[in-house]
């Protein structure tokens, strides 16, 4: 289906306190996972913009893991609910964009949760290396390609009926 | 201050550290400053054995002066480790420290990467982010806040009672509550402790008045904490003081009420003797309470429960006056800078297992009763004895109840050994039995320890390693009738024995308390995945807490013995004095800020902030952040539908360019 | 002790090492000459005799030598006797993973109502398996006792599946054929499995019979007041019980056996 | 409420009297058993023995005989049979390589199975799904006086049943007790019979057998139930070769079945008790009816 050098691409955004910790915990404990998810640090879960999840996509990620405190345990009393919140309506918003669910996972991984943070990388490789690759920015250039003659030969009747239209008005 | 901005160029130092083997033994550590040395704007990339050794911060320094550096990237270990090192460096360079940024390629790379070649292509790729990103970073200041100098130390156990006068010693005031009656924990139901045999209660008690009788200690017993709010060094506490319908400043301890109790026999289990004797409804926990003030349980008193009592408590007290049925809940909220936890453990309730038959069989005890038949002020004055009265003849001690098994509690709870052993040579003092000690591994590496293992061996106590599968009163053998037969296999001899006794002594093992979730998110603490409180580092912070001015003492924090438990406390009260000696912390500025010329005044940030330190500028019209207030979680700024919030240290740029970064490098 | 382990258990000293104590060149010529009573009972001509004086002096059902013959083994281990890999083996089948976190608590040993017969207990066994003594594990006869009764699974504070590396052990037994050919417990099993195989049922008279066939006539006569009672209060069905669809069934083990890759047709 | 029954081989032979008081009990709770189509045997312990994928396949095609009757749950009696399905049931959904090997070798003989089947055991059944509430309404003899040695052997409760305690089981003690008998305290009501040893290694299997009955002796039971028909055998058959090899230790076996039939007000002769080796005493202060 792909190339078979192909690995999957994973952006990943944890809180300082709680999913960012345990994955030092999981380092500290030598618990062997898959490299492919690349962790950006923020204070909180409820720092994760949309926008950064899109951004990550858009640029090449072919899926994002956001790593918070568990509901109520928040470092910030309820950060993660803001989370949760606005992943829910992403989570709709991609799946009309055609972007499986899988793709975009919200965790809760407390500090202690080492062992959690390795089985959750590693099954998200696999769930995403079953997927194949988003490819979303080659993706966007093929629609691009197709555009383009269409937005010019819209632009080109536009124009058109627009040189028609003072014509028309005249009649 | 050198900002080094010549015509606002950017100019990047990159160091990757080997540190040791742990990076570059999975990491290629010349490669990857080879690739980071060909990105834009990075001047030097080195890669170095220490990166936080002295010479290694020197090496950064000493660029940053050669080579006119103002961004300096450090590839090494986790920033929660480092951070701080490595941002003093630079600022000792001349540059503003927050013109640094670190990448995390031990904890997230090489220790958990089996293959050479993807670990350093993730160094590559973390390491070409932080590049990205550092490029956005401005200089900023840190703030100070000031300490409120007063400690509250939760739980009066022996951990919270050596905290509370460590510190009061030292001349801070500092807040001791305590749930229950009295202060003293678990250790003041012991009789002796181990190695050393000395009388817990003649070690115990002097600080437990001690507490009482110091000027800088407020005790409150019979009291917990209901609310905290607040942050390290301005903590606002409001502690529930139940009524214990006594008054604490008026009962001198005389007991007369009890005496005088319309009840004229203990009807209900003592709790301090385990339900091994009676008590009345208004009682005194122990001999050596303190406060050594009568309390009265509200759930059994006829006064309290119905409002039809004689009161004879009442008429004893007389002028006193001590006694006072109209009590109430009181609220009470008191400001401090930190706060000690040491709530403790709860025994692991044996009935759990019910192949050892307690509660089943009556000579079955768990190790805290056969502690409290042991003490002299227990309920058998001293006498080790069954329940029909008979004293034992043989005695069998089951260690690990609850403790290494993957179906209760899969901890060591680290002291059953040691007090078993000392149990085991109680009871030989006080009686002529056999006692046989059934162990999986005995561990004793405590100082003294193993002698008393020794001592132990030498004074004829029978040890059987085999875990005990189960006890029954069922006889196979004539000298098994009547008596309780235990069924294990003697790993060392290597056969099934049958073992008839007529005591079995559980060492059951220790538990978070029940609500310990509950108090974690009271002081918002994390919890291991046992429930113990999780220490900020294991190694190197072992009483903090991830929670600035929380610290955790005791068992709470996990099992652990006397000595311990009182080490860890003078250090969580340490911890402690260093901050109000300090007189105020730095914060980091990771604040969040309004640009108000974006800002459209549409509020929605406004209920977002658990701190309320947003408000709205009705003359202007826009937002505004407190920044004193600001604890920077940043979900404000990824609310703000026009990007006028803007996170200092979290910039939209800086983390859009890290993202560029990580997906950079294929 | 140890000349009882020998003779009754069945486990084979290296004969060159096994001496009596006293007229030591003699009895070690005696001792290589084993007489096959059964697999599971190898007994020297010593012993032998032992047993039958024991027995018209009136001795029983003991089967014991009335005098306990000493005899000395070499109990030492090389690494050469290790089976490299067949821990790793075990553990790779479906609940036995755990086998490795075994801390030797004994467990198992004490809740199994069968260990007493054992010469190895079950704790014996996980230590032996998972330290690749193959040999030593497939000829004890600690497997063949497991009743399959699930108290040391359940126990077991670690969450071992000891039940399951038991079946394990049993089925590499059969496979590598060191079972003890007329052990009547692999027989039964082995027996049951063709029974099932071809008819889908099993009917238990028919199984005891080829049981007893297959293992000790004498047990067969010896069991006919157990025989008699079950014609009496009318369980004994003699009528063959077996499946429809018969086939449906052969295809379908015949898939199990060729899919999964292993070599299973040995039995 | 309608079960799919799977009788398994014993309640066919040695076990008949299992399904002779199973099937008018249920009937008279209004429970309704639908024999598996062309059922076969699960296996039992012999079967993994030999091969443990092969015990897999033989014991799914049951299930997927009962997932193809329709949503009702499976019902096995015996234990042996109750345990085997179950432990395939689950060992299909935890380890891929067993259910891969399962699905192609049902997918050979065009069944599915999808893992939707229950497999519960008459206790489980009679206790949660019937109630001792129904139960109760429908005694008309309580068993009042008589001492039952409450017995569900090994594999009833260990290791996969959810419904009972592997340790003190107490769903037979309820139900016998809500049908008026007297429950004894007897510890080893989950102690291994010896299975088939019995028949294999005597002295080791009967020996097990031997403390059973000797402890239910000295409890002053008059009668153990059981839940299985192997321990139904064992406790019944070799009363003689015990009795001869260890001394005198008397009484019945019935299925706990057999003594609800009883108090339903069943014939002894419609519930299969002429079939024990060890008659029952008759009930106590109970006219020799019938």
């Amino acid at each position: 289906m792909s190339d078979p050098k192909w690995q999957p691409r994973i952006v990943a955004f944890f809180c300082n306190w709680c999913t960012y910790t345990a994955a030092d915990l999981a380092g500290v404990s030598r618990l062997k996972h898959a490299s492919n998810a690349r962790v950006i640090r923020l204070m909180c879960s409820g720092r994760v913009d949309p926008q950064f999840i899109l951004d990550a996509l858009a640029k090449g990620a072919d899926g994002v893991l956001i790593g918070g405190c568990h509901l109520g345990d928040c470092h910030y009393g309820e950060g993660n609910y803001k989370t949760l919140r606005r992943f829910q309506m992403l989570q709709r918003l991609l799946r009309d964009m055609g972007i499986e669910d899988q793709r975009v996972r919200l965790e809760w991984i407390s500090a202690s949760e080492g062992e959690r943070v390795k089985t959750v990388i590693n099954d998200m490789v696999e769930q995403i290396r079953a997927l194949g690759p988003l490819n979303l920015p080659q993706r966007r250039q093929d629609w691009d390609r197709e555009m383009t003659p269409l937005a010019e030969a819209a632009g080109e009747s536009e124009s058109a009926e627009q040189r028609a239209e003072p014509e028309a008005a005249h009649a | 201050m050198n900002t080094n901005h010549r015509n606002g160029e950017v100019r990047i130092g990159f160091y990757i550290c080997h540190c040791g083997h742990n990076i570059a033994g999975m990491v290629d550590c010349p490669a990857v400053a080879h690739y980071i040395a060909k990105l834009p704007g990075v001047v030097v990339s080195r890669d170095y054995k220490y990166m936080c050794s002295d010479p290694g911060q020197e090496l950064i320094q000493q660029d940053i002066r050669e080579h006119q550096l103002n961004r300096v990237v450090v590839a090494s270990c986790s920033p929660l480790l480092h951070e701080h090192t490595f941002r003093n460096a630079v600022a000792a360079g001349g540059l503003n420290p927050f013109y640094f940024q670190m990448v995390n390629i031990r904890e997230h790379d090489s220790w958990v990467c089996t293959d050479r070649g993807e670990a350093t292509a993730k160094a590559k790729s973390l390491s070409h982010a932080a590049v990205c990103r550092v490029r956005f970073h401005r200089a900023l200041e840190t703030t100070r806040v000031p300490i409120h100098p007063d400690v509250l130390v939760v739980g009066g156990g022996i951990a919270g009672i050596h905290a509370a006068l460590t510190l009061g010693n030292a001349g801070k005031k500092v807040y001791l509550v305590e749930r229950d009656p009295s202060i003293g924990g678990h250790m003041a139901q012991f009789d002796k402790t181990f190695p050393t045999l000395d009388c817990a209660a003649c070690i115990l008690t002097p600080k437990m008045s001690a507490v009482r009788a110091h000027e800088n200690i407020t005790l409150w017993s019979y009291s917990e904490v209901v609310k905290v709010s607040g942050y390290v060094g301005n903590y606002t506490v409001t502690v529930k003081r139940k009524p214990r319908y006594v008054n604490e400043e008026l009962c001198v301890g005389c007991l007369e009420c009890i005496q005088a109790c319309i009840y004229k026999e203990g009807k209900f289990p003592d709790e301090f003797n385990v339900g091994l004797s009676k008590r009345k409804p208004i009682y005194i926990p122990f001999p050596q309470a303190v406060p050594p003030v009568v309390v009265i349980d509200p759930e059994r008193c006829l006064q309290v429960r119905t409002g039809k009592c004689k009161k004879t408590c009442l008429e004893a007290c007389a002028d006193r006056k001590a006694i006072d049925f109209t009590q109430k809940e009181e609220l009470v909220e008191i400001k401090v800078g930190n706060i000690i936890v040491a709530t403790g453990f709860k025994l692991f309730d044996a009935k759990r297992i019910p192949q050892y038959g307690y509660g089943l069989y009556p000579n079955v005890v768990t190790a805290i009763e056969l502690e409290r038949l042991v003490n002299s002020s227990g309920p058998t004055a001293g006498e080790i004895v069954l329940r029909d009265g008979r004293p034992p003849k043989s005695v069998g001690m089951i260690l690990c109840v609850g403790s290494r098994d993957m179906k209760t509690n899969r901890w060591c709870s680290r002291t059953c050994c040691m007090h078993s052993m000392k149990l085991a040579q109680l009871v030989r003092e006080h009686t002529d039995a056999d006692v046989t000690v059934f162990y999986m591994d005995i561990r004793a590496p405590g100082k003294g320890c193993e002698e008393f293992y020794d001592k132990s061996l030498k004074e004829g106590i029978q040890f059987v390693r085999g875990r005990v599968a189960e006890v029954t009163d069922w006889a196979l053998a004539p000298e098994e009738e009547g008596k309780l037969v235990i069924r294990v296999e003697d790993t060392l001899a290597g056969f099934v024995r049958r073992i008839p006794v007529d005591m079995i002594v559980l060492a059951t093992g220790m538990e978070p308390q029940a609500d310990a979730q509950e108090v974690r998110r009271l002081f918002n603490m994390s919890c291991g995945t046992e429930g113990w409180f999780l220490e900020k580092h294991p190694k190197l912070a072992p009483v903090s807490t991830f929670t600035d001015g929380v610290f955790i003492a005791g068992c709470c924090q996990g099992p652990k013995d006397i000595p311990d438990s009182i080490a860890q406390s003078g250090a969580a009260a340490a911890e402690a004095m260093a901050l109000i000696d300090k007189g105020y912390i730095e914060q980091e500025p990771n604040t969040a800020y309004i640009v108000e010329a974006d800002c459209s005044g549409c509020k929605s940030c406004i209920p977002l902030c658990p701190y309320t330190a947003i408000s709205f500028d009705d003359a202007k019209q826009k937002a505004q952040i407190n920044e004193a207030l600001c604890k920077g979680c940043g979900t404000c700024v990824a609310a703000c539908p026009s990007a006028s919030i803007r996170q200092n240290l979290f910039e939209d740029e800086e983390i859009f360019s890290e993202i560029e970064g990580v997906l950079a490098y294929v | 002790m140890q000349a009882k382990k020998q003779g009754l258990c069945g486990r084979r000293a290296a004969s060159n090492s096994a001496f009596p104590w006293g007229d030591a060149q003699k009895m070690a010529g005696l001792c290589q000459r084993k007489v096959r009573l059964s697999a599971a009972h190898q007994l020297s001509l010593k012993e032998l005799r032992g047993i039958i004086i024991a027995w018209f002096r009136g001795g029983g059902h003991s089967q014991r030598p009335r005098h306990i013959m000493m005899r000395i083994e070499r109990r030492i281990k090389y690494e050469g006797d290790r089976v490299r890999g067949f821990a790793k083996e075990i553990m790779s089948v479906s609940g036995c993973e755990q086998l490795q976190s075994c801390i030797q608590c004994g467990t198992c040993s004490g809740t199994c109502p069968l260990s007493i017969y054992m010469d190895f207990s079950p704790r014996q066994v996980v230590a032996l398996v998972r330290a690749d003594f193959k040999n030593e594990v497939l000829r004890s006869h600690t497997v063949w006792l497991c009743a399959s009764c699930y108290a040391c699974t359940v126990e077991c504070p670690r969450q071992i599946r000891i039940t399951d590396i038991m079946y394990a052990l049993k089925q590499r037994a059969i496979q590598e054929g060191i079972y003890p050919k007329r052990f009547p417990i692999a027989v039964l099993a082995k027996e049951f499995y063709e029974m099932v195989r071809r008819q889908g049922r099993i009917t238990e008279m028919l199984l005891v019979m080829r049981l007893f066939l297959k293992t000790n006539w004498g047990a067969a006569l010896g069991s006919w007041r157990l025989g008699l009672g079950v014609i009496r209060t009318g369980r004994f069905g003699i009528r063959p019980e077996h499946i429809e669809r018969r086939a449906e069934l052969a295809a379908m083990l015949a898939t199990a056996n060729s899919g999964d890759g292993k070599p299973k047709e040995r039995v | 409420m309608k079960y799919s029954y799977f009788p398994g081989c014993s309640l066919k032979g040695l076990g008949r009297a299992y399904e002779e008081s199973l099937l008018p009990v249920m009937q008279h709770l209004g429970v309704e058993l639908v024999e598996l189509d062309d059922w076969n045997c699960c296996g039992a312990t012999a079967y993994m023995s030999v091969d443990e994928t092969k015990a897999a396949v033989l014991a799914a095609r049951n299930l997927a005989i009962a997932e193809k009757a329709g949503p009702h749950d499976l019902m096995a009696p015996c234990s042996a049979c109750y345990l085997v399905l179950n432990k395939t049931k689950h060992n299909i959904a935890d380890f891929p390589e067993i259910n891969a090997a399962v699905q192609r070798a049902l997918g050979n003989a065009n069944l599915t199975y999808s893992g939707n089947v229950p497999v519960r055991h008459p206790l489980d059944v009679l206790v949660h799904d019937v109630g001792l509430d129904a139960i109760k309404e429908k005694v008309v003899r309580p068993l009042k006086g008589l001492k039952v040695a409450p017995y569900y052997g090994c594999q009833t409760v260990r290791p996969y049943a959810t419904f009972d305690d592997a340790w003190n089981p107490t769903t037979m003690d309820r139900l016998l007790a809500t049908v008026g008998a007297e429950v004894v305290h007897f510890p080893l009501k989950t102690k291994c019979c010896g299975g088939s040893l019995t028949g294999t290694v005597p002295e080791a299997g009967l020996r097990l057998t031997y403390i059973l009955l000797k402890e239910a002796v000295r409890r002053g039971a008059d009668v153990i139930a059981t839940a299985c028909p192997l321990c139904q055998f064992n406790l019944d058959a070799y009363q003689d070769q015990i009795n001869r090899r260890w001394g005198p230790a008397r009484i019945a076996t019935v299925y706990f079945t057999q003594l609800m039939g009883l108090a339903f007000g069943l014939s002894p002769k419609q519930l299969g008790l002429k079939r024990n080796f060890v008659p029952m005493k008759p009930l106590p202060a109970e006219p020799a009816t019938v």
